[in-house]
């Protein structure tokens, strides 16, 4: 690659981000820290999948009047790849639905035993 | 222990001794020969008098010779071939071990020792008798097959010898046996024992040897005379 | 030879070796008597005790089966004479021998002692039971040594019948089978011992043991008739030594010298050895015995 | 045709209807969920009837007008019709189950249901592969939502540890997509089955990722610590759903993307599942918790079924067939004891023996313990002997093993639980209730699972020519249980006897004796069960069980139809041998036993199956490849069931603690049925061309040593049944040893001991059985004297003694008579020795066995026992009469059995002149030395009669007792180690070497399996970080392998 | 501790040499040793290795234990009792031996004959138990909590009075329970002499109490 583009740049971050939040879940011993680690990594995910619909020099798939004007009829030539864009919306809303749920186990778990590190609930065992 | 303590411990001891010394007048039945109950297998109860089911208890018969010719054969070959039961109490059976040694050597005479009254014709009671071991002799004794003789070796058995006056020493065995051969002496030696083997050997060729019928005819005599002395007598009155 | 004529001679036969059996037993106390310095008894005793038994006037019986204890030896007895060719050569006196051959008689022995241990089992006396137990332990014992020895000899003759293995014998004295297979021979002769039932092996009849062992509760006739098969059983375990060993008898005299010798040769042992335990004898079975029949097995199986 | 699009339509609709109808109360919405289940439970029926039996072909369904790729598309094909009508109606069922507790935890919780069956259809549906990725995490979402409802705070850090697991696995499976899509520029499956990924630069890696998400959502071995959490926290219903659809629905996701992963990963999907399958099996051996030990037992099902999916290619055709047959037996069963579980409510497997309180239940519970385990007529043992079948074909015998290996282990803790369940102590536990709305569906799940099987029968080409008369009949009778125990006897009397007329005419000769052991032998016994009282319940159905497996082998043609009697035969056996009062540790070691042994079949059948078309039964005459293994397996196999030493340890208590009349079916006529594997065997090795002199060789020595060590044993016993059960292994030894003689002679002398141990323990178990029950105590020191109250059964034990030790008139003496020609014919002099010697020792524990139960003391409490009674008389008997009609005439049994064995064996007959029997080495005849000690024993008893006059009849203490009164009946009856000399004499050879051994064997998998099962810690963050070992080791194997 | 004192003593009158007047002396000083705190009556040397005491009865279970503890007498060697029926008194003897010293001490008790009864010292020594049921079948003595003194010892099925007691005549009993043989003649030294050797002698001799 003769230089690094936008695309590479975020690919790399994401990629980064994701790395993170894995490392975070395996060594938090606090819940909530775990759950934040995952959105973390959530995110990093999410950013994977936008940074590889890029296309170089080319700009947001939203068809509104000024993109229109300037690709004219040839809108999709002048616009990124749009369909990683759609499904990370999908995954924006499956991580937000399964972070709610976490924290809902951790609420629950809270009011059961009064603590928040992993440790103590591990009585289902062997 | 205190002195109060004692004399209540004393007391309370006198009237259960009392208590058993009456009880001793009636019976001294053993705790196994008491009437007990047993749980059968399917629950229901069952009562076991220990002294009269487990054992037969008939009045001996008498087995009176048939005819003549046989029984004189017969009285022959028994005479013959004695089997002996010996009852060695007291310093009686030293006297029996040296026949079978070379010297005096009973096989000849067809004796031999049995060791199980089933199988034995003539019973050697030697040495003095107590009441306790008159009650074994009186089982021994009606455990032999018919016809059976006894042979009362030594004084002391015969008539009490010295222990004449003893409180527990029987003084004249025939009033409790049909007894057949006497032989007396405080311990003949071996050669009297012999001569007593040859004097039984002539009673029995004679069909002298029937004393065992004479016990089933006068049976009830001699079992008072027996339970006179023998007090704790829980046994049927005729051991088979 | 029709049936009837056959049946007489086996019944003579049978009195022969009834008498034989007495006498023997007899000159086996005079042994033991002269032995230990004594006159002994006279040698017509056995038959005088025979009748004295038979004379006892009570008979007392424990149940059927103590009953039939007696009835069953005896037919042990009686039977393994009609199976056995006591004599070899003429077929008057080869009995029944036709009906089965040398695994008839190693089982039919069984017979005799399955009755006499019910039996026994029966009169309810401890002495009795303990006798009989120690008698079979003592069997099975026996039985390893003398079938290692009868399947050597069986190897080298390639039959099990009798009266093949003596024709095999006859000749010359060298080839009796003590002589062609002598380390069979020596092992079924050990085996011998304890079959005969003398000392050393006497525990489970000797007199001053628990009370003269499983017989303690007979009497009178019940006594005659086991005395009598045990007479019976010493002649007849004679002969099986005999046809197997000694080249089996064509006449009553051979046949009667050669079951002195081999009833004797036990006799002698006894009177110089004491009394063996139930488990030294069981375990004296294991060793030597053993020992032998194997090498015995091994000479001919390869 | 309904649309399938209905079913998300129906699920997502009433969804949304609930959240605005929420007021008109929870029952309301409840019922509503039910009907749109029951709606979309019609569709996916509607579709598969059509597919399957209809003239529909699979349809696409495309959403948004628009074609792939650039929309979503739904495909109805075959497999998915039935995978969604499986979802669906275990959604449907679960429903009604879990109606009260959904309702318990609110109408979003019913929604939140309805949700997760919708979303499983979809997964199953779904032909883009981003849809796959959402319609999963909305399972996870779902299925964490409804364990959030619950109220126990044990199922709280369940959930959040399955929730945090199936995040990272999304997380993987949507990095694998995104990449998939950057490189092909499609979502849709279809695509990408066209396309082969790997090709394209980073395409190997794409797929890694994708296959390790599918993967790991079924909860591979190791890293399924929180898939246990789940199933061990989770409500019952809840892991049914989950062991049923949604494991159905993974499995249906990975079938999909292994469509277009590549052939490399066939081997890698098989390898992960048999470590699965086996891994948790072996941790299943020490579990306590009833639930948690289920979770591990579907998770190897699972992994099992991976293993099927693996070997897709290598099963071609009859993949399906076998999936289906595994997968169907793993739903219907798993979801019933799920549902069973969430009932009876016992943690602890011992508490299950309240089940007992309703038999129905136990019942149930017994069908789905033999469907997991693959016994017939369930469909798993249909899939898994074809399975096995093919595997072998094509060579991969070490997946075989570890299969059969796995399953054993299955076995084993199934088999200890159902055991608690049927024997552990229950008067502590109470009954709890039980509501209509909760055992329904456990009902229809059973009625499902007997569909099933009848179907799986039918569809497996083999498996048409299994006759199911027997089996319908022991079906009727189980449902005659109730009717007393005379109707339910005589009726299995009849219909034995029936069957027996039905089936006598096919047979040939040979099977012909067996076969009369078994149906005839069978009759006998079931008469003695007339003694009993009352409706015995389960006695006859299980028994009928037993004796139609014997016949089933006796009449089988085809391996399939041999194995399937075979296992029929163990079951019913089992069922009989658990009944004793205190055999519930001897009726698992039997199953075990019995299992190995028909495993060590499996494999054999599987083995001579090579190369040939179909599976019939004598093409094990023929073996081409591995022919020497096929028949030590075989033989292994066979021995099992005569219990030679070494495997003989649970023969003494399964036949000593059996009931009165169950010992002599077990010991004298099942164990006949190894004697006829055996004898197939070794007809087949006869015939074949293989080397089997040394095996024989071996076989013999075996035959040997058991029979000493079986005797030996017998004579230090003191429980009268164990003494039997011993002398069983003896004689059983004696049969071994003469088959493997492999002459004419041995063999008659084999098939003479068949029948005459038949006869004779048959006498003596019925005998010392009806003792036993009049006397109500097994040890013999505690009896004694009982002649005197039991002259019959004194009679019938005195004859069977007779004839068992050889003694000349009865017919042992054949046997004896033969065993010597034969040994001294073949040659083999020291087996024969020890053979002989060990026939001496019979003859101790006989007299032992007769001598302190009959003779001796009369006890006090047995003062007025009556005799035994007439039913156990009256086969005895019977019996009696054929030991006598032998012993008369032992030609007319011998004559027949010599033609019979002359084409297998031409040289060395036994030759006849009228009555006298004769070989080379000797000769015997039977009926003269019959005759002879009959009259002998007349003569001297007439004798004996008229010289003893009337004699006096004594009782049982007029005994010379050296003076003295004996003291009690116990302390003068000799009854107590009777054999104590001979004990000091023979002690070395009496130490129970292989018990010793197989109690280090179970103890080495207890403490191993406790031990290696410390990786589940229970710390979520460590299962986490199991999920990324296992990735990590799977990329290296990959990468690397 | 117990053990520690009885070898304590043993060390002090171990390794004196056993002679004849060591023992007297030793005696000596065990009697003055002993008169300190009991009071002993009728003390009789019978040998140098012997000694004889009589002991009240309520002291004499303390004095035994003094004896066996303290004294060095580890031996129980025998229970006997003679009838007094003179004084109306049954004299217990208690044979004590010192196994070091090798010297004997005999405590006597006496109880009354009327209702004889003395402490059961079975726990002292577990064979005093059969030496007193000896006593309790022979003299009628009762000792409370001594194990099976009810049982028959020697005798079975006896009725009369205890046999050993000087006021029951065995020869009078023997003539009445059993068969005396007729014509016995007792050839007694006593009476051949009196009658037959020396018929004319006066009767001058020592005349027995009770004839």
């Amino acid at each position: 690659m003769e230089y690094i583009t936008l695309g590479h740049m975020s690919l790399l971050l994401g990629i980064s981000l994701t790395v993170i939040g894995f490392w975070g879940i395996l060594t938090q011993k606090n819940i909530i820290k775990i759950i934040l680690s995952f959105t973390i990594a959530d995110a990093g995910v999410n950013i994977v999948i936008v940074s590889l619909g890029y296309v170089v020099g080319k700009t947001a798939p939203i068809i509104d009047n000024a993109v229109v004007q300037e690709a004219g009829r040839n809108v999709s030539a002048s616009v990124v790849d749009p369909i990683p864009q759609a499904l990370v919306l999908t995954s924006i809303v499956i991580g937000f639905g399964v972070t709610a749920l976490m924290l809902a186990f951790a609420m629950k778990m809270f009011t059961a035993k009064k603590t928040l590190d992993i440790n103590q609930f591990n009585e289902l065992k062997w | 222990m205190s002195d109060l303590n004692i004399n209540q411990k004393v007391s309370e001891m006198l009237q259960r001794s009392e208590a058993n010394a009456q009880q001793d007048e009636k019976t001294f039945v053993r705790p196994e020969d008491e009437l007990r109950e047993v749980v059968a297998p399917d629950g229901s109860i069952i009562k076991i008098n220990p002294l009269y089911d487990y054992y037969s208890g008939e009045r001996p018969q008498e087995d009176k010779p048939k005819n003549a010719i046989v029984e004189k054969f017969l009285n022959w070959a028994r005479s013959e071939s004695i089997w002996v039961l010996g009852f060695g109490t007291g310093c009686g059976s030293i006297e029996i071990p040296p026949l079978v040694t070379p010297r005096y050597d009973m096989f000849r005479f067809g004796v031999q020792m049995r060791a199980t009254p089933r199988q034995s014709n003539a019973f050697i009671i030697s040495g003095y008798l107590s009441v306790k071991t008159l009650k074994r002799v009186i089982r021994s004794y009606e455990q032999m097959p018919s016809p059976k003789y006894v042979i009362a070796l030594g004084s002391c058995t015969i008539n009490g010898g010295m222990y004449y006056d003893s409180y527990s020493t029987i003084n004249r065995l025939d009033k409790y046996l049909p007894v057949d051969v006497y032989i007396a002496g405080c311990m003949p030696r071996p050669e009297a024992l012999l001569a007593g083997f040859g004097e039984l050997k002539r009673l029995i060729k004679e069909g002298k040897g029937e004393k065992a019928n004479e016990y089933a005819r006068n049976f009830d005599e001699y079992k008072a005379n027996q339970k006179k002395i023998i007090k704790d007598w829980n046994m049927p009155d005729y051991n088979w | 030879m029709s049936i009837y004529y056959k049946l007489g001679y086996t019944l003579l036969g049978l009195l022969i070796v009834l008498n034989w059996g007495m006498l023997m037993s007899a000159i086996f106390r005079k042994i033991v008597a002269r032995v230990g310095g004594r006159y002994g008894i006279p040698y017509y005793q056995p038959w005088i005790d025979l009748i004295k038994n038979l004379g006892i006037r009570t008979t007392l019986s424990h149940g059927i089966m103590f009953y039939l204890g007696p009835v069953f030896r005896f037919t042990g007895a009686v039977g393994l004479f009609l199976f056995m060719p006591v004599l070899f050569g003429n077929e008057a006196w080869a009995n029944f021998s036709f009906q089965g051959d040398l695994v008839l008689i190693l089982y039919f022995q069984l017979f005799g002692m399955l009755g006499m241990a019910l039996g026994a089992g029966e009169g309810g006396h401890p002495h009795s039971a303990i006798g009989i137990s120690r008698g079979l332990a003592q069997h099975a014992a026996i039985e390893l040594p003398m079938t290692m020895g009868i399947i050597a000899l069986a190897i080298q003759y390639q039959t099990l019948s009798i009266s093949d293995i003596v024709a095999a014998q006859q000749g010359s004295v060298l080839n009796w089978s003590i002589f062609t297979n002598p380390i069979a021979g020596v092992t079924i002769l050990l085996a011998a011992l304890g079959a005969m039932g003398h000392s050393p092996f006497n525990l489970v009849k000797a007199p001053n043991e628990i009370p003269i062992g499983p017989p303690t509760e007979y009497h009178s006739t019940f006594l005659g008739i086991l005395m009598s098969s045990g007479a019976i059983l010493h002649v007849m375990e004679a002969v099986l030594f005999m046809n197997l060993l000694f080249g089996g008898a064509s006449n009553w005299f051979e046949m009667i010298l050669k079951t002195f010798l081999i009833y004797f040769y036990s006799v002698f042992v006894g009177v110089v050895y004491p009394r063996f335990r139930i488990e030294q004898s069981v375990a004296w079975f294991f060793k030597i015995p053993l020992l032998l029949g194997i090498i015995a097995i091994l000479m001919y199986s390869f | 045709m309904v649309t399938p699009i209905y079913i998300v339509a129906t699920g997502l609709g009433v969804g949304f209807a609930i959240g605005i109808l929420k007021k008109f109360g929870k029952n309301f919405t409840g019922a509503l969920v039910l009907a749109a289940l029951a709606f979309m439970t019609f569709i996916s029926f509607q579709w598969f009837y059509g597919l399957h039996y209809g003239s529909e072909v699979a349809t696409y369904v495309y959403t948004a007008g628009f074609k792939p790729p650039f929309s979503i598309n739904l495909l109805m094909g075959q497999y998915e019709s039935i995978a969604s009508l499986m979802i669906n109606a275990i959604g449907l069922l679960g429903g009604i189950y879990m109606f009260n507790s959904l309702k318990a935890r609110g109408s979003d919780a019913q929604v939140v249901y309805l949700i997760l069956i919708m979303a499983m259809n979809v997964l199953v549906m779904t032909r883009d592969i981003f849809n796959l990725f959402v319609f999963l995490e909305i399972v996870s979402i779902a299925i964490a939502g409804v364990i959030l409802l619950e109220k126990s705070d044990r199922s709280m850090s369940a959930g959040f540890k399955y929730i945090l697991a199936s995040g990272i696995i999304s997380t993987i499976l949507l990095l694998g997509i995104v990449f998939a899509y950057y490189l092909t520029g499609t979502l849709n499956i279809d695509d990408f089955v066209g396309i082969s990924l790997n090709t394209y630069k980073g395409g190997g890696l794409v797929i890694f990722l994708m296959m390790m998400a599918a993967i790991l959502e079924l909860k591979p071995f190791p890293a399924n610590g929180w898939g246990l959490d789940l199933y061990e926290g989770a409500d019952p219903g809840i892991s049914a759903i989950i062991s049923g659809a949604s494991a159905t629905a993974s499995l249906f996701v990975l079938y999909k993307i292994m469509a277009f992963a590549g052939a490399e990963w066939n081997y890698y999907v098989a390898l992960i599942g048999i470590i699965t399958f086996v891994g948790s099996n072996f941790f299943g051996i020490v579990q306590e918790n009833t639930r948690r030990m289920l979770g591990y037992s579907s998770i190897g099902q699972i992994g099992l079924l991976m293993v099927v999916l693996g070997f897709k290619d290598v099963l071609g055709d009859s993949t399906p067939f076998i999936l289906f047959g595994l997968l169907i037996s793993h739903y219907l069963a798993k979801a019933g004891l799920f549902w069973l579980s969430g009932i009876i409510k016992a943690k602890d497997l011992k508490e299950w023996s309240v089940i007992r309180k309703h038999p129905y239940f136990l019942f149930l519970m017994g069908t789905f313990v033999f469907a997991l385990i693959g016994f017939p007529p369930f469909p798993s043992f249909f899939s898994k002997f074809n399975f096995v079948l093919l595997l072998t074909e094509t060579g991969n015998i070490a997946w075989v093993i570890a299969i059969l290996a796995g399953s054993m282990l299955e076995a084993i803790y199934l088999f200890r639980w159902f055991g608690y369940a049927v024997k552990s102590e229950n008067s502590h536990i109470e009954k709890n209730k039980v509501c209509l709305h909760k055992s329904i569906p456990i009902w229809i799940m059973a009625l499902a699972l007997y569909g099933f099987s009848y179907y799986t029968s039918l569809s497996n080409p083999w498996s048409i020519a299994i006759n199911f008369i027997p089996l319908a009949f022991v079906a009727l009778l189980f449902v005659l249980d109730f009717l007393p125990v005379y109707i339910k006897n005589s009726l299995s009397i009849l219909g034995m006897a029936y069957y027996f007329y039905l089936v006598y005419p096919q047979l040939d000769n040979m099977r012909l004796i067996f076969e009369v052991i078994f149906i005839v032998g069978g009759i006998l016994t079931l008469i003695a069960g007339f003694a009993y009282k009352g409706t015995r319940p389960g006695f006859h159905a299980v028994a009928l069980l037993m004796f139609a497996g014997l016949t089933a082998i006796i009449e089988a043609k085809t391996t399939l139809e041999f194995f399937f009697g075979w296992e029929l035969m163990t079951a019913g056996s089992y069922f009989l041998i658990i009944r004793g009062k205190r055999s519930m540790t001897h009726a698992l070691s039997y199953m075990m036993f019995s299992i190995g042994g028909a495993y060590a079949l499996l494999a054999a059948f599987g083995i001579s199956n090579v190369g040939q078309i179909n599976l019939d039964l004598n093409q094990i005459g023929h073996i081409s490849y591995l022919s020497t293994w096929a028949y030590a397996l075989l033989i292994l196999g066979f021995l099992t069931k005569t219990a030679s030493v070494g495997l003989h340890i649970w023969l003494p208590g399964a036949h000593g603690e059996a009931e009165s009349d169950v010992s002599p079916m077990v010991s004298a006529i099942l164990l006949k049925a190894g004697v006829f594997g055996l004898v197939l065997t070794l007809i087949a090795m006869n015939g074949s061309d293989s080397q089997w002199s040394n095996l024989a060789y071996a076989l013999g020595w075996l035959g040997a040593i058991t029979a000493l060590s079986g005797n030996l044993m017998a004579v230090f016993q003191e429980d009268a049944k164990r003494l039997l059960a011993y002398s069983s292994i003896g004689q059983l030894g004696y049969i071994v040893f003469a088959l493997a003689m492999m002459t004419h002679l041995g063999w008659l002398t084999a098939f003479t001991y068949s029948i005459n141990h038949f006869m004779y323990k048959a006498i003596l178990f019925l005998t010392i059985g009806a003792v036993v029950l009049r006397v109500g105590t097994h040890d013999m020191y505690k009896m004694g004297g009982l002649i005197a109250r039991m002259p019959m059964a004194f009679i019938a034990v005195l004859i069977g003694i007779i004839a068992l030790s050889g003694v000349p008139p009865l017919s042992g003496f054949a046997g004896k008579w033969l065993f010597y020609n034969a040994v001294m014919e073949k040659g083999w002099y020291f087996q024969g020795i020890i053979i002989f010697f060990s026939g001496g020792l019979a003859f101790l524990y006989l007299w032992r066995l007769i001598h302190t139960i009959f003779l001796g003391q009369l006890k006090d409490n047995h003062r007025n026992v009556k005799d035994i009674s007439i039913w156990f008389a009256i086969p005895v008997y019977i019996l009696i009469g054929g030991i006598m009609v032998f012993s008369v005439r032992p030609d007319w049994v011998l004559q027949p059995l010599g033609n019979m064995l002359s084409p297998f064996f031409p040289t060395g007959q036994l030759n006849w002149d009228h009555s006298y029997a004769y070989t080379t080495l000797g000769y015997w005849s039977g009926t003269n030395v019959f005759i002879t000690i009959v009259i002998l024993f007349l003569i001297v008893f007439g004798i004996l009669a008229l010289s003893t006059r009337k004699a006096h009849k004594l009782k049982q203490f007029d005994i010379t007792y050296s003076g003295e009164k004996p003291f009690r009946p116990e302390t003068t009856h000799v009854a107590w180690n009777v054999f104590a000399g001979f004990y000091k004499a023979v002690w070395p050879a009496t130490i129970p070497l292989v018990a010793k051994f197989w109690d280090y064997v179970t103890d080495f998998f207890h403490d191993g399996a406790g031990f290696t099962r410390r990786i589940y810690s229970g710390n979520g963050q460590a299962y986490m970080m199991h999920i990324l070992y296992f990735i990590i080791i799977t990329y290296i194997v990959i990468i690397g392998g | 501790m117990e053990h520690a004192r009885l070898q304590l003593v043993n060390k002090l009158f171990n390794d004196r040499p056993k002679s004849y007047k060591y023992n007297l002396f030793q005696m000596k000083l065990l009697i003055d040793r002993l008169t300190q705190h009991y009071n002993l009556t009728d003390y009789k040397q019978q040998r140098h290795n012997l000694a004889f005491v009589t002991v009240d009865k309520q002291l004499s279970p303390d004095i035994i234990t003094h004896l066996r503890d303290y004294e060095g007498f580890s031996h129980f060697v025998l229970l006997s009792c003679v009838d007094w029926i003179e004084d109306d008194k049954l004299q217990l003897t208690y044979l004590l031996n010192q196994p070091n010293h090798k010297y004997e001490i005999g405590v006597r008790v006496l109880i009354d004959r009327k209702n004889p009864e003395m402490v059961s010292l079975h726990k002292m020594w577990k064979q005093i138990w059969t030496y007193q049921r000896e006593l309790h079948e022979a003299f009628g003595i009762i000792f409370p909590g001594s194990p099976r003194l009810e049982e028959n010892f020697v005798l079975e099925g006896w009725t009369e009075k205890p046999h050993m007691l000087r006021d029951f005549d065995t020869k009078e009993y023997a003539e009445r329970t059993y068969f005396p043989r007729p014509g016995r003649t007792s050839n007694d030294p006593a009476t051949y002499m009196r009658e037959k050797l020396y018929p004319n002698q006066p009767v001058t001799a020592k005349t027995n109490k009770n004839d």
